[in-house]
C-alpha cells in the first residue's frame, strides 16, 4: 500500500517537475534564441529557430568601450561571491554564538540585531558613504562586500534553524569529545547548517549580483562597476535610442535580454 | 585512580535558583554508581558537574586526586552517553567513534584498531559506513556507547541512554551495559529516573530528591532497609504498601493497630510512640496467601478489588479498612476479585516510619 | 444479547494483500477479550472490521444475532477508543463527551446527566471545560473512555489505548479500564501489542500471528498450557528459556539430553521423537535454588554471566552449554555475576515442542 | 529560567510589533489626512496635519456620473465576499475528499487538479468569455465569483494542512459518533481547518477584491463595475489631466490615493 502510494506521488512529483522545467528552461532557450538573432530579425517577432548573428552580437557588446562587460562581469563575480561567503558564514557564527553560549547581554544583542533586521538600507545610505569616504575605501569594491559580513536577515534564519536542527547535545558531545570551540564550530556545526548556508549562499548572491543602489552610489571608475550599473546604462541608451527612433544596434536589445 | 568525590559542592544557576544545596558524596574507582530520583532531582546537573558542562557554584570537586572545578571537559578524560545519542549526523558511524581519537592526533591505524574492536564488541561492525539517521534507535544507541568507549575514558558518564528505546531492547541494553562495565573495568556514573533500571545495573545506587542525596547504598540494602519514606516508596515495584497506624502497648510488647489487624512488634524503638499514629510500609511480596505463613495476630482478611494475572503469579489490588494495597502473590494462591482473602504480614520485613519527619522508625 | 462472531472472514487489502486470511472466532456477551501479537498480525485490522471502519472480503461477521457486513459504523451501537485519542481539539471535553448524544437527538437534560455520571466515574469533573490539549497524556485517556461510555455501547472497542502513556500511568489505566469493564458490564474487545496489558486485563486472549490465531484462551491457559513455540515465547516476561535438546529412552521412560544434563520425562507423547532433537521451554521462575527441590536428574550447573536484582528476586542471566538461560530467583538464594549456580528444573512445568511444526509435544 | 526567557522573549516580540505596526498604520494615517487636504495643499507637500477639505473631496467623488463609487464599492463586496466564501469551502471540500476517502480515480483527480493549478489565467480567458456568454452570463456579477469554486491553490493548500493536522481517526471517530458524511465535515473538518480557512478567505478576498482582468472582459454595464474597474479610469482621466496640465479636479487624486 505505502509502497504504491509512494509510486504514484513520485508521478505526480516528476509531472509536475518536467512542467515547471519546462517553463523555466522556455524562458533561458528564448533568451540564447534571441542572442543570435539579429535586431531586424527580432523585431520581426516571435521564433524558435536560432540566427546566424551571434558572433556579430557578441562582439558588438565586448568592443563597446562605455561599457566593458568583461571586467563587468569579474567585479560583479569578486562581489557576489564574497558577499554571499562572508554573510552565510559570520551570520553562522554570530547566530551560533547566540544560541550556544549564555552571556549577560544575550537578550539586548539579540534585540539590537532585529531592531537593524527592521532598518531599510536607504536610511543608513549616507552615512555609510560617509564612513567609508573617511576610511578611504570610496570606488574601491570592499564596501560592496565588507557589509555584508553584518547580516541580520540571515542571521536571524540561521538562528531559527539551529534552534529546529542543532541540539546543543552535539555542542556539548563535540566538547567532551576534545574540540575547542572554534573547531565545533567548524567541524559539526557548519556541517550540520549546509542546507541552511546553500540556501542563504545562494540568495547573498543573487541580492548581491542584482544589487544597484549602493554599487551606484560608491563606484565612479568605469573598470570597477558591476553588472547592475552596466545595464542601466544600456537601458538608458536603449530608451534614448528609441526614442529618436534610431534603435538600429543590435547589442543593446541582446543585451538588455541578457541580463535582465 | 579515577573515583569521583564531591566536598560540600553547591550549584546555583543564574536565574538564582539553587538546584544542589550542599553535596557531598565519594564514587570509588571502578564503580557502578547510579544516581536516580525524580525528575527535577538534580542528578542530571549532579552528571553535568562531574562532566565540566555545567558549573560549579562553591565547593570542591576531584576526579582522582585532581581538583576539577575548572578544568575544561576536554581535558577531563570522560567520555558520556547522553539521552539523545547526539551523534554527529553528518559523520559516519566509523567517523562517529573517530573523531575524539582523531582530535587528539591518534595515529591512523590505531584509531582503525580501536574503532574495529569497540565495533565487534558492539555488533557494530555492519554498520561503520552508515549515517546516523539510518540506524534504528537500538543501533545508535551503541553507536553513542562505542564513541564513549574507543577513548578509554578514566570515567564513563550515561545520562539517561536508556529512555528513548521501547521495552523490550532497554532490557537488551541494560544487560549490555553491564557487560560492558565489567569489561572496561572504568567508573561507571550513570543517571536515570527509573528505579529498576538503577536496582538492576548499580553497584551502589545514590538516590536523590531536591537536589539532596536521600541514601547511597548497594540496591539490596535500598531495598532491604530504606532510611526514610521517600526512598521506601521510590525503590520497588509495584510500591510498597503505607498503612496508618496506631502504636499501642501489649503486655511487654507493642502492637500496630489498623482496621481489625493488631500486628506484633517488640521493637523498643516503638516506646516513644505509644498512641501515635505511625506509617507501616509492607512491600507487596511480603504478604503471604500461603497457610505456613498464618500465624498469631499477623493476618488481616482484605476484599479484593482487582486481580491482574501475571503468569507465574498474581497482583492482587486490596481494599482493607479503606485503605489500597497491593499484593503479590504466587498464582495457585490467588483469589479472583470481588472476594475475599486472607493474607498474613511478614513481620520481619515491616517497616516502621515517623509520620511527620518521615524516617524510618525500625525494620 | 451482543456477542460477536466471525465466521471464515477474509480480509484482502486493494493492493491484494491478504491481512487475514480465514478467521472464526466468537467473542461472548460481557466478556474482555484481548487481541495480541507482533505488529501486522491483523489484530487492528479485526478490531476495524468489527467497528465497520475496515470493509469485510468475504465470511460473515454478526454483533449479537445480526449480520453486520454492511452496516454503516453509526447503527452498529459500537464505541471506539483510539491510539490518539482522536479526541475533536475544537470542543471542551463535556462537548468531546455529549457529541454522539447530541446526534442522537438525546434530550439535553439527560445528556448532562449522563456526561456527568460518566466525568464522575472518571474522575473528570474539574476538566468538563477544558479543551483536549490542556489536558494531560491520561486525561485524555480518560475523555476518549468518557465518550466512549456515555453511549451505552453493546461493544467496547479499544485500540492499543495505553501505548502513549508512561509505565506508571499505564499500570494505573490498566486497572481503571479492567474496573469500568465490571461496572458497564458490556463486551470489551481490546487491541495491544503488550502480553502484559493482556495478560492482567483479559477474560480470555487471543493471540495472533500473521492473521491466524495461534491460540484464544484463559490468561492462566495460555500462560500453563501454550499450544506452540509461539504463544510459549510470546507470553511471559522474562521469555520462555528454550533449550535445544535431544530424546533418549532410558529403561521404560524418557530423557531430555542437553548439556551434561539428563531430565527425566516419562511421558509416552515422547516416544516418537526418541534420537531426535526437540526444543524444551522453561520459564525463568521454574529452575530453583531453593535445596528442597534437588532430585535425582533434574540439576544443572550454570555460570552466572550477569545478575540483575530487582528486590524480593534476582534475574540471573546463565550460560550452560552454550545456551543462554534467563532465571529468577529468590533474592536470598541468587548468587553474583561470574559464579556458578546449581539449579533444579520442575519437571512438572517444562513444555516441549516439536522442532520442526513448533507444536507442543507435552507439558 | 524558562520564564525568564519568554519573558525577554515577549519583549522583543512586543518591540518588533510595534514598529511594524507603525510601519503599517503610518500610511493608512496619511492616506487619511491626504482625503482631508484640497488638491493644491497636497501638492505643496506632505503634512501630518489634516486639511478641512474632507466633505469636498468626498461629495466630487460621490457625484461624479461616470464613476458610481458606491455601487463599485457594492459589487466588489459581493463578488469579493462569495469568491473567499466559495474558494475555502469548496477547496476544503475537494481536499477532504481526496485526503479522506480511498477511491480508483483518487490519484488520477490529484494530477488533474495539479495540472490545472499550473495553467494561468490568460490561457483559458478566451474560452471562458465564450462560455459565459453562451451561457447568457455576460455582463453579470455571477462569472466573477462563480469560478472561485474550483481553486486549485487554495485546494492543495487544504490538502496539505489536512495531511498535517487531521488525522484520519478523528474523522473515523466522528463515523462511529454517528455523523454522516456532511456532518463530520461541517461539524468536525469545518472546525478543525479554521486557521488554514481563515488564511486563504483573506487571500481569496483580496485577489479577488484587486482583479481586474476577468472583471474588465466581463461587465461593460457601468452599475456593474467593480472598484478596480473604476481605479483604471479614474487614472486614466488622472493622467489625460495632469499631461492637458489641468489637474485641478481635487477628486481623483483623493480617490487614487484611497484605492491604490
Amino acid at each position: 500500500m505505502d509502497k504504491k502510494t509512494s509510486h504514484a506521488r513520485t508521478i505526480v512529483a516528476y509531472i509536475v517537475l518536467i512542467f515547471l522545467t519546462f517553463l523555466c528552461l522556455f524562458f533561458f532557450y528564448i533568451l540564447i534564441v534571441n542572442a543570435t538573432r539579429s535586431h531586424p530579425e527580432i523585431q520581426k517577432g516571435f521564433s524558435m529557430i536560432p540566427g546566424h548573428s551571434f558572433m556579430k552580437n557578441l562582439k558588438s557588446v565586448l568592443n563597446d568601450a562605455n561599457i566593458p562587460v568583461l571586467s563587468g562581469i569579474k567585479n560583479s563575480l569578486i562581489v557576489s561571491s564574497l558577499s554571499a561567503l562572508l554573510a552565510t558564514y559570520f551570520s553562522a557564527l554570530t547566530a551560533y554564538g547566540l544560541y550556544a553560549y549564555n552571556f549577560k547581554l544575550k537578550k539586548p544583542a539579540f534585540i539590537f540585531i532585529m531592531l537593524i533586521l527592521v532598518m531599510p538600507t536607504q536610511v543608513s545610505a549616507m552615512g555609510f558613504i560617509n564612513l567609508i569616504t573617511k576610511m578611504g575605501m570610496i570606488n574601491t569594491l570592499y564596501p560592496l562586500f565588507l557589509p555584508s559580513i553584518a547580516a541580520p536577515a540571515v542571521f536571524y534564519f540561521m538562528y531559527s534553524y539551529m534552534q529546529s536542527s542543532l541540539p546543543l547535545e552535539l555542542v556539548e558531545a563535540a566538547r567532551i569529545d576534545g574540540c575547542g570551540e572554534f573547531k565545533t564550530f567548524n567541524r559539526i556545526v557548519i556541517p550540520i547548517m549546509k542546507p541552511a548556508l546553500a540556501v542563504q549562499a545562494i540568495f547573498a548572491f543573487v541580492q548581491s549580483w542584482n544589487n544597484y543602489f549602493i554599487p551606484a552610489l560608491v563606484i565612479s571608475d568605469n573598470s570597477k562597476k558591476t553588472l547592475p550599473i552596466h545595464r542601466t546604462t544600456v537601458k538608458r541608451r536603449c530608451l534614448y535610442l528609441l526614442q529618436h527612433s534610431e534603435a538600429r544596434t543590435s547589442s543593446s536589445s541582446t543585451w538588455a535580454r541578457c541580463t535582465c | 585512580m579515577a573515583g569521583i568525590t564531591f566536598k560540600n559542592v553547591v550549584k546555583t544557576y543564574d536565574n538564582g535558583v539553587t538546584v544542589v544545596p550542599d553535596l557531598n558524596m565519594e564514587i570509588k574507582d571502578k564503580e557502578f554508581v547510579v544516581l536516580v530520583g525524580p525528575s527535577g532531582c538534580g542528578k542530571s546537573t549532579t552528571l553535568r558537574m562531574i562532566a565540566g558542562l555545567e558549573s560549579i557554584t562553591s565547593g570542591d570537586m576531584y576526579i582522582g586526586d585532581q581538583r576539577m572545578n575548572s578544568v575544561p571537559p576536554k581535558e577531563r578524560n570522560i567520555a558520556m552517553v547522553f539521552q539523545s545519542y547526539a551523534l554527529y549526523p553528518h559523520m559516519s558511524v566509523y567517523k562517529n567513534m573517530a573523531f575524539a581519537l582523531e582530535l587528539a592526533k591518534t595515529p591512523k591505524d590505531e584509531i582503525d584498531k580501536k574503532v574495529h574492536a569497540a565495533a565487534e564488541i558492539l555488533g557494530l561492525e555492519p554498520y561503520l559506513d552508515r549515517k546516523p539517521k539510518a540506524l534504528s534507535g537500538g543501533q545508535r544507541q551503541r553507536v553513542a556507547l562505542g564513541r564513549a568507549m574507543v577513548r578509554n575514558p578514566e570515567v564513563f558518564l550515561l545520562d539517561e541512554p536508556l529512555s528513548n528505546l521501547d521495552a523490550k531492547l532497554r532490557t537488551e541494553m541494560r544487560s549490555q551495559i553491564s557487560k560492558l562495565h565489567k569489561q572496561l573495568g572504568t567508573t561507571f556514573v550513570y543517571v536515570t529516573h527509573d528505579q529498576t533500571e538503577a536496582m538492576t545495573m548499580g553497584d551502589r545506587i545514590c538516590v536523590m530528591k531536591d537536589g539532596v542525596i536521600q541514601q547511597f547504598d548497594t540496591p539490596q540494602n535500598l531495598y532491604d532497609t530504606p532510611c526514610n519514606l521517600f526512598v521506601a516508596g521510590f525503590i520497588g515495584s509495584p510500591q510498597m504498601n503505607f498503612i496508618n497506624a496506631k502504636v499501642e502497648k501489649e503486655g511487654e510488647g507493642y502492637v500496630l493497630c489498623f482496621g481489625d489487624a493488631r500486628i506484633k512488634m517488640n521493637r523498643r524503638e516503638l516506646a516513644p510512640y505509644v498512641g501515635k499514629e505511625v506509617i507501616c510500609g509492607v512491600r507487596p511480596e511480603d504478604f503471604h496467601a500461603e497457610p505456613q505463613f498464618f500465624g498469631e495476630g499477623n493476618e488481616i482478611d482484605a476484599y479484593i478489588d482487582l486481580d491482574e494475572m501475571m503468569g507465574s503469579e498474581s497482583y492482587l489490588y486490596l481494599n482493607y479498612a479503606g485503605q489500597k494495597l497491593v499484593t503479590r502473590v504466587p498464582a495457585r494462591y490467588a483469589k479472583k476479585a470481588e472476594e475475599n482473602i486472607k493474607l498474613a504480614i511478614d513481620t520481619e520485613k515491616l517497616h516502621v516510619f515517623d509520620k511527620d519527619t518521615e524516617l524510618t522508625i525500625c525494620q
